[in-house]
């Protein structure tokens, strides 16, 4: 099949999203004319035009909150924040506006919104261009998140976004935007809520968010030549949650350790550690293991940065870790 | 004898006058409720400034679409909202505007162009922006009004909307409703400016300021500025000055007096509903039975619109999360 | 001892505090001349002046960034937000700043910052200004949080943060601003990170947030009735967390319920089951269930509301369906 | 033969050009650096802007305090920061000044005033508005400076704190640093006004524009800004109209060509630093030898703080946990 960056295939999604619903409209600081810091928008303006491709002064509770008001008025707006760290200066129009505007207004009003941003460390971008800040987000009734871990998710789960009828953040890794892989050519989505076993095996399962799935594949490989079979999931996205996938896996597998990039002291893993314990506590050989970042900001410092970003040695020594556990 | 008030005919002025009415008696209600404590959770009246949202009001269409604040009844009544299904979500209930979900917060009806109180000081005004964009994206004519106080034109959420709206020539007409206050600190104490309207040129917008008492007034300048925006010349900025009869929450002041007596029977002397009936007698353009009739109407609505509101049943426990997601 | 309401308990730790240390200044909307709309900062005004006691306007981000910039050169600024709710329209200037400047400016600065907000339910305030957001705030490196659930918690929790170089946000509860308990009449500090057993037993730990550990308290007397032992633990504040107090303690009852008004997903209560189950797993002989709201914004409708905010009954539930539960 | 330019006396001509060419070379230097790829991060340069900086700066004492942006190497080194520390910081080193925790945005110096470099844009600026109620409040006669871009004052935390600062009369300059972009986006597709400087009306408060071009021009009015909010006479607004010369982050411009040649070339035309020397050569107070000396001597200094931070050790990775807490 083809093959595509992740930011060509996000960049994608919106092409033909745009072509399929007149109805969408890019909304976002330097997306139009500039392309995107990232170049993620590229080519909209030319092909769509300046009344569907919006550039905005620095604003981003105005014109997050102009996406909310233009998506209860039938349109399907995505709104680009720059980068996930940028979120507390408009997170009113994200947590109190659109995901709540259904429900407190008694359903009659749909937020067909969807937010992109870049999140992610590994760049040196230092303590707020770095953050990984899922959790809050999940937290959020009314809300979607999704964080792609290839370039075949990022469109699918773009175009999915797209069309859903309630408000969706897509967060986008910086640290993939060049990483390549293969992308269909016609427009597909990716149902939210549907996790992925991006690789069968039987003695534990690690569950992945957004890049780290793919240092579990890469811990997975390394843990095959001493005879551990790994099952990865990934998780796609964290609300919804995918359960009942990574129950059934854990259910044979026995171990579970879950991974992601955000600080683990209330991070995401602690909902999934949770539920694992919770709905197949019988089952488990060994407490779920959480790996996360440290509690601290993200550092500027490459040597501290790497030291910071849970990757495939510490997924690699996690889990030989629980399979050596002695239980009491 | 004319038929009109300066340029405002009869039927306008006895629309403008029902509209005043029917906000002023659905809030006298609604304070009694409370004050009976029948009603749950908070309540800010809207009592003193029915002529700005009426006024406006009047010069909108069903597709003109109005966000609003924490004080949002007076609008929602204003621009043609149903009183039972008000009252009933006043009550919690689950025939209310927002199914007992939201409150008298939160009350909306997207079918009249209300898109909502907000219970978030500067929360609703980036939605009228984005009401306005959406229609000119379609190509239609209709505007968007955001109704907002004198406090809250200090959020960077009203900054922002606005210098937007001017930016992308959008068609909102941004409506401070001053009324002296936010919560219990005078203006004096929250801002340098003595009117609001001088923030519009920060924006390169044009700005109005209007007697917020004097609804003919508030109706014209509205007229103007929703016709300028219609007509795809951008956005503009309405000050009107007013004054809230009650408390900011409940009905009476509480125990700690942040204005004088004075201040407010001065006020009171120039009540806009009792300033439009003077005019119109004098006028000759009605008689005091033709005006007592539209408070008898609307009293006897408003008795069946709390009947019904009363006796609709509570929302069910077993449907707690019902519309939390489109599915 | 003496009792005070809750409220009055607040307004007593900020008379005292501010008589220990002039560089105490309270800051927020109505907080002076009013005396905050819960009447939490009554008689500051009169006793302390307009030069420690200042109105804002409603400027969330601008004021509590002045109270940072504040704390940084050498005030102990308390700034308040007058519910938790609106937490979203100032983030920012919370965890990008407050929590990052001493780490990001290498050490130099410090940010003797106290927040002090209103959260919870209960009081049919609607979807917009009932919530409780703990969870948030405790991923937040850099950031100390505290849920004080009684007027002798308030007051020690208030003198603690305010006393501490570090941000804090202490969150009241509105629906306990009336409750009245026991307070030491001078000025006195409970340390953050310190759990409280409220009631010991031996069946079965219940850990409680805020509000909760008074419910918790009266589902344990409820449930001694039928001889069941409860030990109930008061977090006291969600950052830093009190793992320790918690973890002996399911050693011993080797079963746990934590309890917490926010809804349950990512919530704070997803950090202490995991935890548990992490630390003291093989002591469990049942999962650690957890107790919060359903997934949906808070409702108005007081049916509704008291559905969706637990209580003592859904506490004594659990209790009862983790003892009577059978292992696989 | 005079020894100074207009009310400027000469040693303060000296004191303006050195700190326009520190911040020139440890740019340029710096803009190397990165583009031979010896730097992590961003890199947002300064180059262009020097005379607004210096020219602020050189009106304040250290125990006025600034506050700075994602663009804030120039504010640093005019305010007086160790460019040793500050090299060491881009490399992300233990002795830079964020023990490498940071980088090239958050460079910070309190002991000279210096409160940061900011990556959130508008993240600043209420600092600057408590650093000035510290102030005031313990008695001092200090000041607070923020400086801020033309894009950054479209964002609510500029309006807030602009709002706050008038309400509550501290000591706070808000300088405008109008470089014409927000990042690759022009002022007229950001904003409807010509002056950031007419934003200063909405809170009461007075503005002044200025040439950012011309160092001296800006030192004067900065004096007479920083003297008004010294006495207590409250804060104010002031732009500068400069330019950026290289691109928005890094040195090249990327493949979207968002400004013309002929439009940099024109600017350059009026280069602060060339200004200023042909100034003070034509005027007779420098010879070009002195002002060469100024480029040597800031060269070797360069040198050494590069040597220093390239030598310096990284930060040992046991220590992640260091300063996320006071203890
Ligand atoms: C972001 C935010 N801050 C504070 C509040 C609390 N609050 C509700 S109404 C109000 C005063 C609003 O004043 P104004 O805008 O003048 O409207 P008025 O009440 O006078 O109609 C405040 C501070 C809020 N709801 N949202
Ligand atoms: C809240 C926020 N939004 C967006 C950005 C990304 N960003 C960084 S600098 C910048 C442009 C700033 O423009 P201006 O204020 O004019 O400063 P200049 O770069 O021209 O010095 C933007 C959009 C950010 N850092 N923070
Ligand atoms: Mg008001
Ligand atoms: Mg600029």
């Amino acid at each position: 099949m083809r093959e595509l960056t992740y930011v060509k295939a996000f960049n994608e999604s919106l092409m033909q999203a745009m072509a399929e619903d007149e109805n969408v409209v890019v909304i976002g600081e330097d997306v139009a004319h500039y392309g995107g810091v990232f170049h993620a928008f590229d080519g909209l303006l030319k092909t769509y035009g300046e009344k569907r491709v919006i550039d905005t002064p620095i604003s981003e509770m105005g014109f997050l909150g102009m996406g909310v008001g233009a998506a209860a008025r039938g349109l399907r707006p995505v709104v680009d924040l720059m980068f996930f760290d940028f979120i507390g200066v408009c997170l009113d129009q994200l947590y109190n506006q659109a995901a709540k505007l259904k429900y407190m207004f008694g359903g009659d009003v749909t937020v067909p919104l969807t937010l992109t941003t870049a999140g992610g460390a590994g760049l040196s971008a230092g303590p707020q261009h770095s953050q990984s800040l899922e959790a809050w987000l999940a937290h959020v009734p009314g809300l979607k998140v999704a964080l792609p871990s290839s370039p075949h998710d990022v469109k699918g789960l773009m175009v999915a976004a797209i069309r859903d009828d309630n408000p969706t953040v897509v967060v986008l890794n910086k640290r993939m935007l060049g990483t390549k892989g293969p992308v269909p050519e016609e427009i597909y989505a990716i149902p939210f809520g549907q996790a992925e076993t991006v690789r069968s095996g039987n003695d534990v399962t690690v569950i992945g968010v957004g890049r780290m799935v793919n240092e579990a594949v890469v811990a997975a490989a390394e843990l095959a030549e001493s005879g551990i079979d790994v099952e990865v999931i990934d998780v796609r996205t964290v609300q919804p949650l995918d359960s009942n996938t990574i129950l059934d896996s854990v259910r044979r597998t026995n171990r579970a350790v879950v991974v992601h990039e955000a600080v683990t002291f209330a991070g995401i893993g602690a909902e999934i550690s949770s539920q694992i314990q919770e709905e197949a506590f019988d089952y488990l050989d060994a407490p779920v293991l959480r790996i996360g970042a440290p509690f601290s900001p993200v550092p500027f410092s490459p040597v501290l940065e790497r030291a910071y970003i849970p990757d495939s040695h510490r997924i690699v020594d996690g889990v030989r870790h629980l399979l050596e556990r002695q239980g009491a | 004898m004319t038929d009109s008030i300066g340029t405002v005919p009869i039927a306008v002025l006895r629309d403008l006058h029902r509209r005043m009415v029917r906000i002023r008696l659905f809030e006298e209600e609604a304070g009694k409720l409370m004050e009976g404590g029948r009603l749950p959770g908070f309540l800010h009246l809207y009592v003193g400034q029915e002529a700005v949202g009426s006024g406006v009001m009047a010069t909108l269409r069903d597709d003109d679409v109005i966000t609003s604040t924490h004080r949002g009844h007076g609008h929602a009544v204003a621009k043609g909202a149903n009183l039972r299904y008000m009252y009933a979500e006043l009550f919690g209930k689950e025939t209310g505007y927002c199914k007992g979900r939201g409150g008298s917060m939160h009350i909306n009806d997207l079918s009249i162009g209300m898109l909502g109180a907000n219970g978030i000081v500067g929360g609703g005004i980036p939605h009228a922006v984005g009401a306005a964009f959406a229609a000119a994206y379609k190509g239609q004519d209709s505007v968007a009004v955001s109704f907002f106080g004198d406090g809250a034109s200090n959020i960077g959420a009203f900054h922002e909307s606005a210098n937007l709206a001017a930016v992308l020539h959008l068609p909102v007409i941004f409506v401070c409703e001053n009324n002296g206050y936010a919560e219990f600190t005078p203006q004096e104490r929250h801002m340098l400016l003595r009117d609001v309207a001088d923030r519009a040129a920060a924006y390169g917008m044009p700005s109005e300021i209007v007697d917020g008492m004097d609804v003919v007034a508030v109706y014209e300048m509205s007229k103007k500025l929703v016709e300028r925006a219609r007509a795809g010349e951008g956005p503009s900025l309405l000050e009107a000055k007013t004054y809230r009869y009650y408390d900011h929450q409940g009905v009476k002041g509480l125990r700690i007096p942040y204005r004088t007596q004075d201040e407010i029977d001065l006020w009171k002397e120039r009540d806009a509903i009792t300033a439009i009936e003077q005019r119109m007698t004098k006028a000759n353009l009605a008689g005091e039975m033709e005006l007592q009739k539209v408070w008898d109407e609307t009293r006897a609505e408003i008795v069946e619109a709390i009947r019904f509101a009363e006796q609709s049943p509570d929302p069910d426990p077993a449907d707690l999360l019902v519309n939390v997601y489109t599915v």
